[in-house]
């Protein structure tokens, strides 16, 4: 059975068969009930799970992943939306300090089967605290794992294997993509791991890494590139804590250069940690440093020029063509 | 033979304990809602907030209501057209930003959420600058020095410990309780009633009341956060909230310009006379939907809204002009007129509202700036000059 | 002619307005703080929380408060003796947690700050296991499960949300209003009156009434936050602050263990029925330092503490014990044998404890670790080996 | 005139000197006032500058650091001390989302000129929370400059130049220094600038880059391998956003090698973003990869095997034996 989905569909569904399958899954957050949250990613689910299970929050992010927290330990298994990424902060300290740490302090006795779903990225005209990348931050952090998704397939599989894992997980959704493209669904295959990267387009020239909202734009640019004769490999990341290198170690082995691009301010981005690890384990295979595209180190400007802030397919043309000069 | 608390029903328990009074922490005062003018345009009395209001100021009122609802239709259609990326709707709670706003004096200063037009409309903040956020060429456009009027602020409650921390200097400035009527200043604070839940409304309340900030905390309860009702925020009326933190709240019709008025000047002077902190509930709805982006028939009834435009700010006020002869057709239609012309001003603004250039992107990160900002901006601008104006 | 709010001031007011009660929101009970017990050991009634102790249970509260004084104490001793790293002494509020404690059930569920050594005890938690993250070797030891008591929290107030995520769990799971006395379950919540300014208690009293949760906010009100008194944090009794959310507030003395049980068991009860939230302030006096580092000389004057002394929770219950013969000099000797005992165990336990092995820092970072993590385990295990045992 | 003074007393008189010179800065936080701080860093300030300039607020970080805005606003220059590392998150949402963004939100109409004062670091024996390092997420936001002190000396200078800029300065104090070692202050001398890093040991063979608690460590681990014939130039990166990167290259570029060592998580810390940098700049003049020495990417442990996870002088020269090797 196959069926042609947009990513905000497939997250929808992939939340519904999740809540279907196991009684315990809990979905909280603002407006997530009869509004189906501001982006619908959960329409129609309090309809038919009720006001226990998907549950409409005091206007209070603390206070939705503080109880969370509690909700987990009583062993439930919460599925928290952020509204938007720059409302994530005043749940920081939960996140970091409670989420994040309970399995350890407690020898793994309480851990926090949890999903953090947050909204990402720019590119869709919203006001200032709307398109914010928090990526990095969460990464840094021991005890959280760190997903995004980039396509609608993705989505539906992913919500899924992150709210089964029994650790806390910050799932990132580029909502720029939410009702943008769709892509064909079939249930009935077996999905990749959730922490896993997967090279999404093969190339010998250089290597692309994105994950999220980028992965689009790195196909697109290799596209462009290929026009010009230059094979560009894309990589899809996904998981961003843990980081699976080995597809990306190999694939620089073999292409010897190195392009990743985010949203996220360049500065101490996922790049920064992509390049010391590609450089450490890559040496001698290196052409060109590993090179950075990503939002600027400016807080994200008023959206009439977010497109300048944001990769995009030249910039990141650019920098294939300074890896490939060097 | 457990002792149980278990008798006390919350509600009435707490309206017996809170007296008769709309005004926690008050003895004295009429049932309900202050309210010095009835949905019908009755002019009602009340023992503690009550005053005279001279035709002029009531003229007054009416014509900033009037202007105020004209400068929100006309930033919806342009949303509507396509100048703007989204809108945040005051339909409905003009009387509340009116009242607040003209009971400030010129050294008061204003923290605003998102949606205070008409406050900044009577701090003398151009409405077009009004836009320029919602257009998406800047993150605000007018400088809060010029009107004592904040930037916008979109994270929820964060604004409330703001003027929190202004009130406190105010006090070190020595501006507070010398009884120099244009020296004394206070702070207010606006909020939604969603914002009532959020840590940082809460840990203002805590900070002003233990520095006896002067600071009045105005909560617009439109009854609704995007979707969420009210009763999701707060199971007790919210102007209670403030008795927990030990400073008067109080309830008041924010339909009602003259009684929102009434009561926010009055908590001012409490504020500036050195004597604390006060919230005031304006009790009123949002008739419009969240925002432009927002589909309110998901979540509400059409009733309700039926239900409260029977209570309109503006025609109630003008029920009011018209039957004591305030107010006649020639006032209305020069009113008209001039409400004509805001609107040309916004359209014709709006549209004339330059998009930021590319590089101003790295304009004011610091008010130094330093050289890795000074490289990002270099480096774009070369890249971009690469392009010769044809980029993609 | 400006109506003004001014005339309130806030004490007297508020305490008009909340009426002759010390429960807010309620209409009756007496005077003051909740006693049942004087300083003197004097037993006195109480309108509203009153009930019969029988002798075993009496002389069960004295054996705990002397045994959980005794941990306490005993871990003093440890810390200077550089055992421990630091110790957060309890010296005080023994009745407050012995009270709270017992007035547990099985099935209820308890989340503690830092200090909780009491009701640890309660729980049946071995004293033993709360020296470890006093002493640097593990961040807590014991299974939350095993007594339905949570590791402490050292981020204050962040567990009075998880108390109330827990307590909303406990609804969904059907353990709440059922009549079942083995089956409904509450919630508590321990927290300082420092911890009261934080966002995350004011977000939990949100969201506790408006889930109707049942959880028992049970402050310690010990007078201080390190070095900061507690009007820094309210300027009226805290258990006022309950009033602004909607849900009770009681003052109890806490230093009265029956008192403290009586009313905990009642909001307990109260949250079992499914009639939600209640806050619970123990009013008590923190006798010693902030922790063992920390030297309140600096901030406080002695005659307080002297004046506090007057009314230890232990001396007062002895004494009443005493006066009518419940206890005599066998039993308090005998139970001066099983303090030592205890006394001994933390001794030669805690000396004992095993540091733990520099390998163990990677574990438990996930339940499923990552290759990462076995990555730097891998390579931390080879750095060490090829020291062969001679590390600097 | 020239005295000697611990990290502690370094900073304690730099705030004086601080509120001597300008009645509008004001230091807030908890227990600042009669107790002078849990590390007495304010000790004496509120007897002599009275309650209205060294306030004592209540428990609550968001609040204190929100209200701090609102007095920056008002014109004042509040130094905020957070209590311990740990317990900046609660005032995360403020930092980065209000403190970060107003100058840029304002167009520089509204400055941020506020400090705020972090203990931060381990190896004091402290529980859970008490030992953190939180640099690169502060770091990673533009709008706010991070800058660590290390010495006595720059403890006193730089505290002041922090206050007296108008950007806002997270300014990370090394704990388990305050009361070790003395140095020699001398008050005529002119300091370096805030925003510069300092090579504080000249050496060829490879470079170790430390800032905060970690430059005594580099030091030593300097002072260990100049025994072994092994010569290691020092720096001291003191301002970690901007980064001042011209010293580091030159060296870099000297030395072939560079190891970068903080407390820090050593995944998205301060490590990977310095690797990248240099990788990207001294490509051609790298003999091996930039190597990183951080803490582990576990939380915190128990503090009887902090000294495990914190790097120390042992784990540094490993480091830099791996790079003489590569
Ligand atoms: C911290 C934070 N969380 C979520 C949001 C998204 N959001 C914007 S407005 C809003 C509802 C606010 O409701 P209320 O405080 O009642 O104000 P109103 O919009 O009704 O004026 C929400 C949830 C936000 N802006 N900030
Ligand atoms: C979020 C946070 N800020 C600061 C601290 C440091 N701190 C530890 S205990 C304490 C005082 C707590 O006072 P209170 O809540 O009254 O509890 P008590 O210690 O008196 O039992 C402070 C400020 C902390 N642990 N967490
Ligand atoms: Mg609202
Ligand atoms: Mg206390």
């Amino acid at each position: 059975m196959s069926t042609r989905i947009t990513l905000a569909k497939g997250l929808n569904m992939g939340l519904r068969k999740a809540m279907e399958d196991d009684p315990k899954v809990l979905v909280m957050g603002e407006d997530v009930g009869k509004l189906g949250g501001v982006f619908r990613i959960t329409d129609g689910l309090q309809k038919d799970f009720g006001e226990d299970r998907v549950i409409d929050s005091p206007l209070a992010e603390s206070g939705i992943v503080g109880t969370a927290v509690g909700m987990a330990l009583r062993g439930y298994r919460p599925v928290v939306e952020i509204q938007f990424d720059g409302f994530v902060y005043p749940a920081y300290d939960q996140i970091v300090c409670q989420v994040a740490k309970m399995t350890y302090r407690s020898k793994g006795r309480s851990p926090m089967p949890m999903v953090i779903r947050i909204p990402f990225g720019g590119g869709i005209g919203a006001v200032e605290h709307h398109s914010e990348s928090p990526e990095a931050q969460f990464a840094h952090t021991p005890g959280l794992k760190v997903v995004a998704c980039s396509n609608p397939v993705d989505g539906y599989w992913m919500i899924q294997q992150a709210i089964a894992s029994d650790d806390p997980v910050i799932f990132l959704e580029p909502k720029r993509q939410y009702h943008a493209d769709k892509a064909e669904l079939d249930e009935s295959v077996t999905p990749d791991p959730l922490f896993s990267s997967r090279i999404v387009r093969a190339g010998t020239d250089a290597t692309v890494l994105a994950y999220g909202p980028t992965v689009k734009t790195a196909l697109k640019a290799a596209e462009a590139a290929a026009g010009d004769g230059v094979s560009l490999e894309v990589i899809d990341l996904r998981t961003l804590s843990p980081l699976d290198m080995g597809p990306v170690y190999d694939s620089v082995r073999r292409t010897g250069r190195a392009v990743v691009t985010h949203e996220a301010h360049v500065n101490l981005g996922m790049g920064a940690e992509i390049s010391a690890r590609i450089t450490e384990e890559c040496f001698y295979s290196l052409e060109a440093p590993v090179l950075r595209v990503g939002g600027f180190d400016t807080p994200y400007p008023a959206s009439r020029i977010e497109e300048d802030f944001l990769p995009d397919l030249d910039r990141v043309l650019d920098a294939v063509d300074r890896s490939l000069d060097f | 033979m457990e002792p149980s608390l278990s008798h006390h029903g919350f509600g009435p328990d707490l309206a017996e304990v809170f007296g008769p009074s709309q005004m926690a922490g008050s003895p004295s005062g009429a049932l309900g809602l202050v309210q010095l003018l009835t949905p019908e345009g009755e002019r009602v009395h009340h023992a503690e907030f009550d005053r005279d209001f001279g035709a002029e100021e009531l003229r007054g009122f009416y014509r900033d209501m009037v202007l105020t609802r004209r400068i929100d239709t006309e930033a919806t259609a342009l949303q509507r057209h396509g100048e703007l990326g989204i809108w945040a709707q005051l339909l409905g709670q003009e009387a509340a930003q009116i009242g607040a706003g003209r009971a400030l004096r010129p050294q008061d200063y204003v923290f605003p959420t998102y949606r205070e037009h008409g406050v900044a409309y009577c701090r003398g903040v151009d409405p077009l600058n009004l836009l320029g956020l919602f257009r998406g060429v800047d993150h605000g456009a007018w400088n809060p020095k010029d009107n004592n009027f904040g930037l916008y602020t979109i994270v929820i409650g964060a604004q409330a410990l703001h003027a929190t921390g202004y009130a406190m200097g105010m006090q070190r400035d020595g501006v507070v309780g010398t009884g120099d009527p244009d020296r004394d200043a206070a702070v207010v604070a606006h909020f939604g009633d969603g914002a009532s839940s959020q840590g940082d409304v809460n840990e203002a309340f805590i900070f002003a009341a233990s520095y006896n900030a002067p600071v009045v905390f105005f909560c617009q309860n439109n009854q609704w956060a995007i979707s969420e009702p009210i009763e999701r925020q707060s199971r007790i009326p919210l102007y209670q909230r403030a008795l927990g933190f030990g400073f008067p709240g109080v309830r008041v019709d924010g339909n009602d310009v003259l009684a929102t008025y009434a009561v926010t000047q009055a908590a001012l002077q409490r504020a500036r006379d050195g004597q604390g902190p006060t919230l005031v509930e304006a009790y009123t709805y949002r008739m419009g939907a969240h925002t432009t982006t927002d589909d309110p028939t998901r979540y509400r009834l059409s009733d309700d809204l039926e239900h409260w435009k029977l209570k309109d700010p503006i025609a109630r006020l003008e029920a009011y002009l018209r039957r004591n002869g305030l107010v006649d057709d020639d006032f209305v239609a020069e009113l008209k007129v001039e409400a004509d012309e805001l609107g040309h001003h916004l359209r014709e603004g709006c549209k004339a509202l330059p998009d930021p250039q590319p590089l101003s992107m790295f304009d004011h990160v610091y008010t130094e700036e330093t050289e890795e900002i000074a490289a990002q901006r270099e480096g774009y601008a070369r890249y971009l000059e690469s392009f010769e104006g044809s980029r993609s």
